[in-house]
């Protein structure tokens, strides 16, 4: 078990490699010139040349990917072309506002969603079934920034019980957790309802049921956990998407998280800015998979890593 | 085999809002707030604005908002009051040589910036000299680039002395202000992280995307001020939700408040709307060296067949002044000129005139600003009337720029017409002009996107810049105002009135003409 | 009459786009305690409906009980609660499937799934219920049981998981097991050890046994009496020495021709000829006139009724019946 | 009950795969069925609205702009006066199709990636599946924004755009069933009776996978125009003017606080069309795929 | 002798490596050891064994669907052990295979009439429309299904129909040789008559060559003319049907055949029953690989591989340390 983590582990690092090659390229080749950016509407060609040089951007590409590297081998992720704050401290700030509404929406997701796909698994075709479903494909349906709009207008502004933005008490996690965790919801709602409704059928629940065990034993005791295989990956797939695809819930809300920080640094070329957030929504999203295939591991022992 | 489930799905649905109750009563019990401005005291104010600070570094600073920060930490020699007059501020007065190359500033004594250290004339240079030796990078050295040196007389009195005239010099001196030299030394580049200075705030906290926390300066010279404790401005870039903010108390101030909003704060009692003049101008750039737009007559002919008012009715939901020069009336040296107005046969036998009785087709290139946005889609439905057909092209801002500015030459350039605002922010009649109508600032040098050349235009512009009698340049201006009003290398569409709103009890913050927020007289009652 | 399970004229349907198909129709037979029974059919004859139906297990499927009463030591199973069935469920009669390697739960480990139905039925704790897990292990022959206690199926091969089965079946001691196809897939020699294995357990502790399956050696080798299906019906019940000595129906005589024997091998194999009638359009009469050699005029006109002649052999078919007979001396 | 099964398979196999019994089962679900009928409703809108708006959905009218709704109105006007409902039909051609195109584009390369990757296995798949990691690891919009930035802004770079991220999960979703229908005995006779490469992947393999492509699809349609809808929501989308649902709901978004109707409206038009295609691809799926259905 | 060898089998391999989860290792299943054999025209061999034991893979080898790792498969003179795709291709049509499951090997979404003229349309696309069907018609006629039917989909028919539309589709291309993979153990006793009886017939008229696998004695008593019977990849026994039937010598033949329920509960016989299971392939035991199961097992077969050996008169060869 050790080994294979430490082998999973140690097959991210080519990985990432390639990873960071692409972003590199990926963000040079969205147009755009950063030192312009900065320097402003006022600025003549001589001051944006002073910039670039100053930011070594005069440079062939090759070079600074090399420079880039070198630097991220002494742990070192460069600093923020707009603000020359580092990277590390940018992100630093961002990233736990971030995993903590990743973490909230995922876990509301999870236990709201299981419990519809199980409750519609269980009256499958039947009008608890329906509603179940439609709620839950509801989540998928919605434009999320449609429903953080509408959810601050009602709860914000005609109740007045949550603020409107911000993260300042828990409260602010409130809504942008709903909006971002209502899609996954869905998603593990339907897999547990199609996953735990194939489990239902499989020849060890009806072993089951002859042996005079009652419905929400066989439902629990027996086919929840098989049936969970895969929602754990499409939870885990999700998670890896959350941290990255909330750049519109985060600008509805105003949350200080890593979307936001990521388009407006995309506005602004800041590209080590760029480099390091993407690369680490890569490594995340390895992480990620690599976790999920652990739980696998764990839910299912069929799987044994050696 | 049917009652068992009803059993089972009654107990899944308690179970479900046990979970729930669960989940919520952990989060409120748990709650530690984080950050240290969660309980708001009394004389505490929040300030909801659109963007992300990008830094708090004076000298390196571009954007509005940004400036905003920096004015209520740093202090120039000089500074604007609210109407954009100049004002001393750490200078108690100053003297203008008659060739206009020297500057003496006599310093305000008694000023100590927020780390302790003493305001003097050391602390004036060694500011000069960090902008000039940054050898462009900083993009102060732009607003000096005439200076020359830099005197110290005495301790408390300093000399500019300048390369050549510099009608502009004072305005731009508004933007260079002054950081401890001592932090500067600490802080090195990281200056924009923890800003020293001697303004009427000092710097608490700045949380990355989220907010920034300045507090009162204790030891601020001009006594009396500030008036409030602490100031938290917010990130918020959603129109609607800083509306929102300011209707649920979170916040006491916004900027911009966006037009269309007005009319529903309007009917809440206890927040004042505020119209403040702006130097803002609105227009669409016609690339004067491309067809069709190298003709005159086609420029004027577009407009005429704008509907300034409905410009302003419908885009700008009834605020703003239809642009009547190429700036605007706050900027210095402002002459008004006869507007096109809006004449739809005019404008069709001037088409008609120039060959384009049946129209044409182009390219219309903006931002994805929903304001810019809302614009091009009212230029477009305008300039069908004379059969234009207009193709709206909204660029995210870094492609934008690229696509516009860097065309090695104007033959190269791809830009038709673009919709864009300018503010001077210096608020000089030289920054309104120059950049944008000498030939010389032709992309990539500057910002002449309309590729509007006219030789006297350009020898006026040179020549106002080095004259120090302040009526020769007015009329100066005025020519060079005149001559490109009737050139038309812009479709004119308006200049912006600067909106905020503030509950009733938040006075003494306004917003400049060039949109910057100002904090000094902040008072709460 | 029998003194364990009495099946009478077992109808179950299935319901299918709003039309309700008859899958079985007129089942009837019993078992008496420590007795194997055979049932014995081609696919699709109702076979593992039927065994089904008396475990009332169609949950999740479309099939119902419309007809008939399934008699278990006074007790009608179809009256009962769902309550009351899961009480019998296991206990009394317990149940093993065709396919050791689905039917037992994947994901958890062979101890717990012997473990719980055990502290379900028998009231014990843990302890002894662990215990009593060990025993049976042992019982059905498992080597090392009780570190198998603590290893998943998977880790089972076929024949072993089929052992596990039965020893899970066998946990609470139940009166009648039904084995459904119990040995289809699994290799001759591990069918060997598992018929030889089912055979000992009736032996030993006087378990009856309801076998279901189609294969005519299976059966021989192993039944004391065998009821024959076709198409939803009893066609045929006798002891399994009467059944092969003399099969009375034409289907089973069929079916007895059809199989390969080895040591006595022909040029050509009897086949009976057609296939079976679709059960959405049954035929009015006999549900074998189709392929009968013997067909007469009254076969395709009425379906003869299970009748029994004294020594408590039956048979549906009008070769041996005339139509007085069956008026006078139906079953039911 | 492995003999319940059989008898079931057997009566069904008399009949199952006609269009007849998919109608019949697919009338069966109300839910599927009705937003069936829903998005058919879609469709004709797409195809004739147009012709059919009350008012010129292009067409300012400055004297009445925002104004709620009303008789003469239904929807309300929005901020150049035009009214919203005749601009919501137009639009559905443009959501609609913005939606349809991009995933088929999407669905085309994704399924021959798919199909490959999982027929040919090996350092293929591997390369092609390390790829599409590469992708997913990407946020889509992400991805789109950057397709866009590079691309410009227009129609045809959006539905690009929106293509593009959509085909790393045909191509895993097609690479699966590759990987089990590969295996399928049927193949295998294929492969003794000396069938090409070629012949196997289009002809037999492909169409196995057709059923969850057709789920799939009609299920990523929605996606795609919520995607859309973001990329407008970001300023990124088609073009401001067009009546398309994402602009309009972008465009109108300041107004929530005084024009309510004016958000509420597109925002229910494309909650309405990506729930519809979600429950139709839910239906399809339990109808198509053999391994839900009952 | 030699003339009438139409397929000859030597020293064939497969080993399959393991991946357990992640990594390939260096561990192997020997699903096929070193296995050899010869099959004359027109005669029936048939492989016998419990499930794991190499003969579908067997099957498999000789149609080429799998690459074998050594030994020599020569077909018609023809050595195809190591050929190039193109020549197994040629070689496809005068080999043809049945399936096990009738259902799952026939493409469900073609008509039976596409299904059966695939082979034509692949081997011989030069064939007209008109004569394609022809030969469908009438093949299909021979196999007893009527050509009526031949527009509707595989799902339409029953399973003993199905088998009988599979061996059209191996027949139509006029075949030498047919691997038949267990055709029968997939439908009910009364159909399993039917496509035996079928095959028979099939052989007789067109001098077909059968190599027949199955796990089921009964039915390869019946149509065999020689019998190999497997185990762990092993040929442990191979002779003419009578002789194993009637005189097997290889103690797992012989247990296998006791194993047989037999239909007449009269004949109570003493049957052996084999301890423990089958063991894993993947790490089978050393020596005889039947040794642990044997009833008969001496100190040298947990050490020594026997080698095949003709024993008796009857042309019957045996693997086993008792006959050595």
């Amino acid at each position: 078990m050790k080994k294979y983590i430490v082998k999973r582990i140690l097959g991210i690092i080519p990985l990432l490699f390639v990873v960071s090659f692409l972003i590199f390229l990926f963000i040079h080749l969205v147009p755009g010139d950063p030192a312009r950016l900065i320097a402003g509407k006022d600025a003549d060609l001589q001051q944006i040349n002073a910039i670039k040089h100053q930011l070594h951007l005069d440079e062939p590409l090759y070079k600074q990917y090399i420079d880039y590297m070198n630097n991220l081998f002494h742990g070192n992720l460069g600093e923020s072309i707009k603000s020359k704050v580092p990277v590390s401290e940018l992100i630093g700030e961002r990233i736990v506002p971030s995993l903590e509404l990743s973490l909230l929406s995922i876990a509301w997701a999870m236990v709201i969603g299981v419990l519809i796909g199980i409750i519609s698994a269980i009256f499958k075709n039947r009008w608890p079934d329906n509603i179940g479903m439609i709620t839950a494909v509801s989540g998928i349906s919605l434009p999320n920034f449609w429903l953080g709009l509408v959810m601050i207008q009602i709860f914000s502004v005609k109740l007045g019980l949550l603020p409107t933005g911000g993260i300042e008490t828990w409260k602010g996690y409130l809504m942008p957790s709903i909006a971002l965790g209502a899609g996954i919801m869905a998603m593990i709602a339907r897999f547990t309802r199609s996953s735990l409704v194939q489990t239902l059928k499989e020849d060890f629940i009806r072993t089951g049921r002859s042996r005079g065990y009652s419905g929400l034993t066989i439902v629990f005791g027996h086919a929840l956990r098989s049936s969970l295989i895969p929602v754990v990956t499409v939870a885990g797939l999700q998670f890896g998407f959350l941290l990255g695809g909330s750049i519109v819930v985060e600008t509805v809300f105003s949350f200080p998280g890593m979307g936001r920080l990521l388009i407006n640094s995309i506005q602004m070329r800041d590209y080590p800015v760029v480099q390091a957030e993407l690369m680490l929504f890569s490594f995340e999203f390895i992480l990620v998979n690599l976790i999920v295939d652990l739980l696998y591991g764990f839910l299912n022992p069929k799987i044994r890593y050696d | 085999m049917i009652r068992s489930k009803k059993i089972m799905g009654a107990f899944l649905i308690v179970l479900l809002a046990l979970v729930l109750t669960a989940c919520s009563t952990t989060r409120s019990s748990s709650d530690s707030g984080g950050a240290a401005s969660s309980d708001k005291k009394d004389k505490d104010i929040n300030i909801a604005v659109n963007q992300d600070f990008t830094t708090l570094d004076p000298h390196n600073v571009s954007d509005t908002l940004s400036i905003s920060a920096t004015h209520a930490i740093y202090e120039g020699l000089v500074g604007f009051d609210k109407d954009m007059k100049i004002q001393p501020v750490l200078a108690t007065d100053y003297k203008i040589s008659d060739d206009g190359l020297t500057y003496t500033f006599h310093l305000r004594k008694n000023v100590k910036f927020q780390d302790g250290s003493s305001f003097n004339a050391e602390a004036v240079k060694a500011n000069f000299d960090r902008i000039q030796s940054s050898k462009d990078a900083l993009i102060a050295s732009h607003y000096l680039q005439y200076l020359k040196s830099v005197k110290i007389v005495d301790d408390h009195t300093i000399q500019l002395i300048l390369n050549q005239p510099f009608s502009a010099m004072l305005n731009k001196l508004t933007m260079v202000e002054m950081i401890s030299p001592k932090a500067l030394k600490d802080q090195g580049d990281k200056i924009g992280m923890h800003p020293v200075g001697t303004g009427p705030f000092e710097f608490v906290k700045w949380n990355q995307g989220e907010s920034l926390i300045l507090k009162k300066n204790p030891n601020y010279w001009d006594k009396g001020y500030p008036k409030v404790d602490q100031i938290t401005y917010k990130s918020v870039p959603e129109n609607g939700s800083r509306v929102d903010m300011l209707k649920t108390g979170e916040a006491d101030f916004i900027y911009p408040l966006p037009e269309q909003s007005v009319q529903a704060l309007k009917t809440q009692n206890d927040i004042t709307v505020d119209q403040t003049t702006s130097n803002i101008v609105r227009y669409v750039t016609l690339n004067t060296n491309k067809k069709p737009f190298n003709d005159k007559k086609v420029r004027q002919a577009m407009n005429y067949a704008l509907d300034k008012n409905a410009y302003i009715k419908v885009v700008k939901s009834g605020f703003g002044s239809e642009l009547d020069s190429t700036m605007a009336p706050s900027t210095q040296f402002y002459s008004k000129q006869k507007v096109y107005n809006y004449d739809l046969s005019k404008a069709k036998e001037l088409m008609k005139e120039a060959g384009y009785a049946k129209g044409f087709t182009a390219e219309i290139w903006g931002d994805t600003d929903s304001a810019t946005m809302k614009g091009m889609q009212f230029i477009q439905q305008q300039m069908a009337r004379i059969n234009i057909k207009l193709k709206i092209k909204a660029m995210e801002q870094g492609t934008l720029s690229d696509a516009i500015n860097t065309p090695k030459s104007p033959d190269d350039a791809k830009v038709q017409m673009w919709y864009v605002s300018w503010s001077p922010s210096s608020g000089d009649a030289d920054g309104a002009t120059r950049g944008l109508f000498s030939s010389a600032a032709f992309p990539p040098n500057g910002s002449n996107t309309a590729y509007y050349k006219n030789g006297e235009v350009d020898k006026l512009i040179d020549k106002a810049n080095q004259t120090t009698d302040v009526e020769k340049q007015k009329s100066m201006y005025a020519t060079i105002q005149k001559d490109i009003y009737n050139d038309a290398p812009w479709l004119f569409l308006g200049v912006d009135t600067n909106l905020s709103a503030h509950v009733n009890k938040l006075k003494g913050v306004y917003v400049l003409p060039d949109g910057s927020i100002q904090v000094k007289e902040a008072e709460l009652q | 009459m029998h003194n364990l399970l009495n099946v009478n004229n077992l109808q179950i349907a299935f319901r299918k786009r709003k039309k309700s198909i008859k899958v079985v129709n007129g089942v009837d037979f019993g078992i008496s305690k420590g007795e194997i029974v055979g049932i014995v059919g081609e696919s699709g004859c109702g076979k593992s409906v039927t065994s089904l139906s008396i475990m009332r297990l169609f949950h999740d499927t479309s099939g119902e009980v419309v007809g008939g009463t399934i008699q278990f030591k006074e007790k009608d199973l179809l009256e009962l609660s769902e309550r009351e069935m899961r009480r019998i469920r296991g206990k009394e009669i317990a149940m093993i499937f065709q396919e050791p390697m689905t039917s037992l739960n994947p994901v958890m480990k062979i101890g717990k799934q012997l473990i719980q139905g055990i502290m379900l039925h028998l009231g014990l704790n843990r302890e002894e219920a662990k215990q009593q897990a060990v025993e049976m292990l042992k019982l059905v022959g498992i080597p090392r049981a009780e570190s198998i206690m603590n290893e998943y199926p998977h880790q089972l091969s076929g024949g072993m998981r089929q052992r596990v089965m039965i020893a899970i079946a066998m946990s609470c001691e139940p009166e009648l097991l039904i084995a459904d196809e119990p040995t289809t897939a699994l290799d001759v020699t591990i069918q060997a050890q598992i018929l030889q294995l089912m055979k000992k357990i009736q032996r030993e502790r006087g378990t009856a046994i309801l076998l279901i399956t189609h294969d005519l050696g299976v059966v021989a080798e192993s039944c004391d009496r065998v009821v024959v299906m076709y198409a939803g019906r009893v066609v045929e019940e006798a002891t399994v020495e009467e059944l092969f000595e003399s099969p009375l129906h034409p289907y089973t005589q069929g079916l007895i021709e059809s199989v390969p024997k080895i040591g006595n091998r022909k040029e050509e194999l009897y086949s009976i000829p057609g296939h079976v009638p679709n059960p959405e359009a049954m035929p009015n009469g006999c549900k074998f006139a189709s392929r009968c050699p013997y067909v007469m005029d009254i076969c395709r006109e009425r379906e003869p009724q299970l009748v029994s002649n004294n020594n408590g052999r039956k048979q549906r078919c009008w070769l041996h019946q005339s139509i007085k007979e069956e008026e006078r001396k139906t079953i039911g | 009950m492995s003999e319940t099964m059989t008898v079931s398979k057997q009566q069904i196999a008399s009949k199952r795969g006609t269009l007849s019994t998919f109608w019949h089962d697919f009338r069966q679900r109300k839910v599927a069925f009705i937003s069936f009928l829903f998005f058919v409703l879609l469709v004709i809108l797409a195809v004739i609205g147009p012709y059919i708006v009350p008012f010129n959905p292009q067409t300012p009218d400055y004297n009445h702009v925002l104004q709620g709704m009303s008789q003469k109105h239904w929807a309300g006007t929005d901020e150049y006066g035009r009214d919203v409902l005749s601009r919501l039909i137009a639009g559905t051609r443009i959501s609609l199709g913005i939606g349809i195109s991009s995933v088929l584009i999407g669905a085309m390369a994704g399924t021959i990636l798919g199909l490959v990757s999982g027929y040919f296995g090996k350092w293929v798949d591997k390369t092609i599946m390390r790829i599409c990691d590469v992708l997913f690891a990407f946020p889509d919009i992400l991805l789109a924004i950057g397709i866009v930035a590079i691309l410009g802004p227009g129609l045809k770079n959006v539905i690009f755009a929106v293509a593009f991220f959509s085909v790393p999960s045909f191509a895993r979703m097609v690479r699966g069933k590759t990987l089990e229908v590969k295996e399928m005995l049927f193949i295998e006779a294929e492969k003794s009776i000396g069938a090409k490469t070629n012949r196997i992947i289009f002809r037999h393999i492909f169409p196995e996978t057709i059923p969850i492509i057709i789920v799939y699809l009609t299920m990523q349609v929605g996606t795609a125009i919520l995607a859309a809808a973001s990329l407008s929501f970001l300023g990124l989308g088609a073009s401001p003017s067009s009546p398309d649902w994402g602009a309009m709901l972008s465009m109108s978004r300041d107004y929530i606080g005084t024009a309510f109707n004016l958000v509420f409206f597109p925002g229910l038009a494309i909650f309405l069309t990506v729930l519809s295609l979600n429950n139709l691809g839910d239906g399809l799926r339990d109808i198509l795929d053999p391994k839900i259905k009952d | 002798m030699v003339d009438n060898e139409l397929l000859k089998v030597k020293g064939l391999k497969k080993y399959f490596p393991i991946s357990n989860g992640w990594f390939s290792s260096k561990e192997y299943v020997k699903a096929v050891d070193e296995v050899s054999f010869s099959v004359k025209k027109g005669e029936t061999l048939s492989l016998v064994g419990e499930s794991g034991c190499g003969k579908s893979t067997l099957g498999r080898l000789i149609n080429g669907l799998i690459k074998a790792d050594a030994g020599d498969i020569v077909f018609k003179g023809d050595n195809l052990a190591e050929a190039s795709e193109t020549k197994w291709r040629s070689y496809r049509k005068p080999m043809q295979m049945i399936f096990q499951d009738p259902y799952a090997s026939l493409s469900p979404r073609m008509k039976i009439k596409e299904i059966i003229a695939e082979p034509l349309k692949i081997h011989d696309p030069s064939l007209s429309r008109e004569e394609r069907e022809a030969k469908v018609k009438s093949i299909l006629e021979i196999c007893g299904i009527d050509y009526y039917h031949s527009d509707k989909y595989p799902h339409e028919f029953s399973g003993g129909q199905r088998q009988r539309i599979g061996i059209a589709r191996a027949l139509i291309l006029q075949p030498e040789l047919i691997i038949a993979d267990e055709p029968v153990s997939a439908l009910d006793v009364s159909i399993q008559a039917q496509i035996l009886n079928l095959l028979k017939k099939l052989q007789k008229d067109y001098q077909l060559t059968y190599l027949f696998i199955s796990h089921d004695l009964s039915v390869v008593e019946h149509i065999s003319d020689h019998v190999a019977v497997m185990y762990l990849g092993n040929i442990v026994e191979i002779a003419p049907r009578e002789a194993i039937f009637e005189d097997p010598k290889h103690p797992y033949t012989k247990a296998l055949l006791s194993s047989v329920p037999i239909p007449d509960p009269k004949l109570k016989r003493e049957s052996i029953i084999l301890k423990g299971e089958i063991p894993n392939a993947a790490n089978p035991p050393k020596g005889c690989k039947f040794h642990t199961r044997c009833p008969l097992a001496m100190s040298i077969c947990s050490k020594e591989i026997p080698i095949m050996k003709t024993v008796g008169d009857k042309q019957q060869m045996v693997a086993c340390h008792l006959y050595q």
